[in-house]
């Protein structure tokens, strides 16, 4: 089966997962970070942040939704006629969502 | 040139199965197929209703076989009906062990449903788009074959015949404009019907008897050309065809009283339930007949089309529409803007398929030898004076694999055609093709100004109503127009895709092909199946029980008789 | 051999201009639908990089807060909150067409499960607000 | 007939003689009940015979007919001019094919892509004529009927800027015709069709624009035939990773 020597259904998995996640989740906590707080609507969250479970909660959060963008912003890419740097495109875009996963988790034991 | 050792022209239902047979029955040969479109645009592709077969214990090979030539008016040969009852059920079950989509009942077998002047539920469907599905079933499966090897889009312009047998064709590669020949030891002909010969047809733009006229060409008489089938239920204007399976789920026909006419003729009584070989379940020449007369009697419709009548579905309700006949309502709500849910379908009699053909035996042999036919284009035959419904498709798989295989075994046998013949022979073709299509200059004659006449008479004179003085009218005009032909111009002299020019040759092709059934006709002096004469309007059964031969001579042609084959079902009055 | 072929060296191959995506709605709306992927990227660095404040302390964490009230930043978050409900409806939708919910022969119309999935969506938020209200740590 | 006309402009093209395609005006008396493909043939029987051009069934069911018009891949017996009128109407061939001539565009690449795809029923085990069809219930096929629906009629290929930008992709209706087959419950071959299927020329190049389904006249549904794939070969990807001991 060339599906288990391609990387491919690995990284579309995870973009999946991402997009479900970014669906679900993100336009609330754009909402609670973005406005809420800022504008004095719900008092400080950040002791919230230190609890395990929601630490849990947080990785999943930031890191699938960025494999979703590497993987959507990788293809669009491509789409608009920049195939001929396809891999360091590559490179940049699921790298940067790997390196985005190593320091979320460096940040959430961190803190 | 290219050397093969058969070539298969026509890529429809027939074609495709004829390259498979040929294929499994012996993988070492070699195997050309040509068609002058994508196989997937054969005309097969409009088939609707469904393809008969014994499929049900309730159902035996002698009423399947008693229906047919009853149907046929007793033209058919026997014997040959008989080959293909008891070969059509293997076929359709191997075209569902090919992924052909078939409708199914709840325990998963194939569905059947009631056909026109079928005595019992035999015809198989996968819902209105029988043929479209074998169609592409066949196509795809074909592909798994490596011993065939497609010519797509190549025009087959002559059979090349040298020591009296058929040993390839010339085609003209519609890309370039290029002649080129093809070698074969056998050449199977599978390019369909003619309607496109009429105005006013169910048929696709290809159907113009190509196959027909290029065996015709090489000395093969024509067979029984006279017998016209018009359907019962076309839509006005377009011709577009609304399947017979939607009589069989249980549509009525109706005047412009509303009234369920066809109980006048002897079909009734009425009923709301539909009853095997009743009423709108009649068969295709009575049902048109009919529609005749209550034309005669002032009871259609007039509208910008002509005269109609309605075909009425609301009774069936919009899921039954939906699971079993979606695409009439699709077809409907398309072209005509009618909902049959809610309004009935306007339809008229159409011309819709040629029971006549190149004349071959139950083989699919031609007299010619090498030369092989199936499918609508040749007259095995089975379909006699009128065809009933939903056996033609059948009849594509049944007498396709049995072309396949002949020719298979027939090619095996033989040794390879020596070419310098074939290359003068092409020589010729070339010089004749450059002469009057491909480099002709000046004329003054519009390909589509004869095509219009041609139309005109043959409507005049070989429609559903016929009689000697018209049909010998048209016999002149046609011969007229061949002369005219001679004088065609062409607005495009460039070599790539130029459909001007295959245009050009179709319309030669259709010339002969209208002749042969112009003159059939007129020779016949009796009333049988769809061939409906005003001054002869008796079936004749001491002097017309046979088969006409059209033969092709200098002077027009020359028509013969051979006798049908009897077996077990003597000839009685056809009644319903 | 005959070429049942076009010939290559015949054609006219037209090109597609990298600009494809301006010529028509629907194309341009994908784009943007591809797009909303990176300002929910930015948005979740920016929710990391206050989050990492507070190993700063929470005197960096609080004055990172209140660097987003600037209208700079209100209106980042405004555009980033479109695309992402843009995202989040666009996503539902898909899924209803990538899993389909079948009823024996039936599917269940797309516009439905849609629908349901708009409404888990709107559950979820709240249950999320509901938490951030009264947990606090 | 009522002297109204309708106008269409058409792309003419001739290698040889043309460098790039033109587009060339002509006009055709208005009918209403007349689709596209009508006006086309007037044109080529009554006013310029060199008009190039596929059709046959003219009852949208061959596929043969599929043109741009005013922009959007449709089957040209399938729409009508009264839908355009009085604007003036812009036929040219499908894009994202090369143009042969005029309105015909080369589809051989197609034709390769749908034999790629092992468009048949594949099994481990045969049965034989005699014994009878595979039993299939409704349901089983209502599972794959719509994909059947394909007329391979290129509207999916006009409309996907993936095909346009990188025509190695395999595109809508061959994706989906591959689905079909592994969907039908008659089928063992599952496994042999994923090597074109679940390659990066398969269906990962598809980036779910959905055009495809928009245009598609037979409600075929190439997109969601793709993303169901990609779903599939996701799973079993996963599975035979984290689970290199279970069964596949
Ligand atoms: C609208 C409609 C509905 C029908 N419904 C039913 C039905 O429900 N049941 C039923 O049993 N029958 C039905 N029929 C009849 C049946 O469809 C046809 O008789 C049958 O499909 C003919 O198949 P064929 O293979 O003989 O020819 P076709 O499918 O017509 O194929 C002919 C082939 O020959 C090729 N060809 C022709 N000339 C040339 C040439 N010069 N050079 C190269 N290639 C050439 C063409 O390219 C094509 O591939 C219907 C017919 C019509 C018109
Ligand atoms: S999927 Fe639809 S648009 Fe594409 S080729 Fe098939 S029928 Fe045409
Ligand atoms: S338009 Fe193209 S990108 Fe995918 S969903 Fe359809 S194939
Ligand atoms: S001519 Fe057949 S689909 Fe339009």
């Amino acid at each position: 089966m060339a599906g288990k020597n391609s990387s491919e259904p690995f990284w579309w998995g995870l973009f999946s997962a991402g997009g479900v996640v970014a669906a679900f989740l993100v336009p609330i906590h754009i909402i609670l970070t973005g406005f809420a707080l800022p504008l004095g609507w719900i008092s400080d969250t950040g002791m919230l942040y230190r609890v395990w479970w929601v630490k849990i909660y947080l990785f999943v959060l930031i890191t699938l939704p960025l494999y979703h963008w590497a993987h959507r912003f990788y293809f669009a890419l491509n789409d608009m006629g920049l195939k001929v740097i396809r891999k360091p495109l590559a490179v940049v875009c699921y790298g940067g969502a790997v390196a985005g996963t190593v320091a979320t988790l460096w940040v959430l034991i961190s803190v | 040139m290219d050397t093969y050792d058969i070539i298969i022209v026509g890529g429809g239902g027939a074609g495709l199965r004829a390259a498979i047979a040929a294929a499994e029955s012996s993988p070492k040969l070699s195997i050309a197929l040509v068609s002058k479109v994508y196989p997937m645009r054969s005309h097969t592709v409009s088939a609707e209703g469904g393809t008969a077969a014994v499929l049900r214990d309730n159902d035996s090979f002698d009423t399947h076989a008693k229906d047919t030539i009853f149907g046929a008016d007793f033209l058919a040969d026997q014997d040959a009906v008989e080959m293909f009852i008891n070969e059509a059920p293997g076929e359709l079950i191997q075209l569902e062990h090919w992924g052909c989509p078939w409708s199914r009942d709840p325990d998963g077998r194939m569905s059947v449903r009631a056909f026109g002047g079928m005595s019992v539920n035999r015809t198989a469907f996968a819902a209105d788009k029988t043929g479209f599905h074998m169609l592409h079933a066949l196509f795809q499966t074909s592909l798994k074959y490596e011993s065939v090897n497609r010519y797509d889009e190549c025009f087959v312009t002559t059979l090349l015949v040298n020591d009296g047998r058929v040993q390839g064709i010339t085609i003209i590669n519609i890309y370039n404009g290029q002649v080129e020949v093809i070698t074969g030891k056998a050449v199977i002909l599978c390019t369909g019907g003619g309607g496109r010969v009429f105005p006013f047809t169910t048929n696709a733009a290809i159907k113009t008897g190509d196959g027909m006229a290029l065996a015709y060409r090489a000395g093969v008489a024509l067979k029984d050309m006279e017998f016209v089938q018009y359907h019962p239920t076309g839509l006005p204007g377009t011709g577009i065809l609304i399947t017979e399976a939607s009589r069989g789920e249980g549509g009525w026909l109706t005047n412009k009283d509303g009234y369920r006419y066809l109980q006048d003729y002897g079909l009734g009584p009425p009923t709301d339930e539909p009853v095997h070989r009743k009423m709108e379940l009649g068969p295709r020449d009575i049902l048109s007949r009919c529609h005749m007369q209550e034309l005669e009697k002032g009871r259609t419709f007039e509208g910008p089309y002509g005269h109609y009548v309605h075909l009425d579905l609301r009774h069936l309700g919009e899921n039954k529409i939906n699971e079993k006949i979606p695409f009439v309502r699709e077809l409907a709500r398309k072209y005509i803007g009618i909902d049959p849910v809610y309004e009935p379908i306007p339809v008229r009699p159409v011309v819709h398929y040629m029971m006549g053909g190149i004349s071959t035996d139950a083989t699919t042999k031609t007299t010619l030898a090498g030369l092989y036919a199936a499918g609508e284009t040749a007259c095995v035959s089975i379909n006699g004076a009128n065809r009933l419904g939903s056996n033609s498709l059948t009849e594509c798989l049944v007498f396709g694999a049995r072309a396949g295989r002949s020719a298979a075994e027939y090619a095996s046998a033989q040794s390879s055609p020596s070419s310098k013949p074939l290359e003068a022979l092409a020589r010729d073709e070339q010089q004749r093709l450059d002469q009057q299509f491909l480099r002709k200059e000046g004329g003054k004659e519009r390909i589509a100004t004869i095509r219009q006449e041609m139309h005109k008479t043959m409507e005049e004179g070989v429609g559903i109503y016929r009689n000697e003085e018209a049909m010998q009218k048209t016999c002149n005009t046609l011969s007229q127009l061949r002369e005219r032909f001679k004088d065609i111009s062409f607005d495009d002299r460039s070599s790539i895709f130029n459909t001007e020019v295959i245009a050009a040759l179709e319309l030669d092709f259709m010339l002969d092909v209208a002749g042969a059934i112009a003159h059939s006709a007129a020779n016949r002096k009796e009333s049988r199946g769809s061939h409906t004469r005003t001054d002869f309007p008796k079936r004749d059964d001491e002097n017309f029980l046979k088969h006409s031969l059209a033969h092709r001579t200098v002077d027009g042609p020359r028509i013969e008789y051979s006798p049908v084959t009897i077996t077990r079902w003597q000839p009685e009055e056809r009644k319903y | 051999m005959i070429s049942p072929r076009p010939d290559k060296s015949m054609l006219y191959y037209p090109k597609m201009p990298a600009t494809w995506w301006l010529r028509k709605r629907s194309y341009f709306l994908f784009m943007l639908r591809e797009l909303s992927s990176v300002f929910i990227a930015i948005f979740l660095v920016v929710l990391l990089v206050q989050i990492y404040q507070l190993s700063e302390g929470p005197k960096s964490y609080t004055a990172f807060a209140q660097r987003l009230g600037s209208p700079g930043w209100i209106i980042f978050h405004a555009i980033a909150l479109l695309f992402a409900i843009y995202h989040s409806i666009t996503w539902f939708f898909s899924t209803a067409v990538v899993l389909p919910l079948r009823l024996g022969k039936r599917e269940i119309p797309r516009n439905l499960v849609a629908a349901l999935n708009i409404g888990a969506w709107i559950v979820v938020s709240l249950v999320i607000l509901y938490l951030f209200l009264s947990l606090k740590g | 007939m009522n002297g109204a006309t309708a106008t269409l402009n058409i792309t003419r093209y001739l290698p040889g003689q043309d460098q790039i395609p033109r587009s060339q005006s002509y006009s055709v008396p208005y009918q209403r009940d007349w689709v596209i493909l009508d006006a086309l043939n007037y044109i080529k029987d009554h006013i310029d015979g060199t008009l190039s051009y596929r059709w046959s069934c003219r009852m949208g069911v061959c596929g043969s007919c599929g043109m741009m018009v005013n922009g959007v891949p449709k089957l040209t017996c399938a729409v009508f001019l009264r839908d355009f009128y009085p604007q003036e109407i812009r036929i040219e061939p499908l894009v994202n094919f090369p143009i042969i001539r005029d309105l015909v565009i080369d589809m051989s690449d197609f034709l390769d892509k749908l034999k790629s795809v092992k468009p048949w029923i594949i099994r481990k085990t045969e049965k034989q004529i005699s014994e009878g069809e595979y039993l299939q219930t409704p349901e089983e096929l209502s599972a794959y009927q719509q994909f059947t629906q394909c007329i391979n009629c290129m509207l999916c290929y006009a409309a996907c800027p993936v095909y346009g930008m990188e025509p190695e992709f395999l595109g809508p209706a061959a994706i989906a015709l591959g689905y079909r087959y592994n969907q039908d419950s008659r089928d063992q071959g599952k496994e042999s069709r994923q090597a074109v299927l679940g390659s990066h020329e398969g269906i990962w190049q598809c980036t779910f624009v959905g055009e495809c389904t928009e245009v598609c006249p037979k409600e075929v549904d190439p997109a969601a035939a793709i993303q169901r794939s990609k779903v599939e070969i996701t799973k079993d990807w996963f599975k035979s990773v984290l689970l290199p001991w279970g069964q596949r």
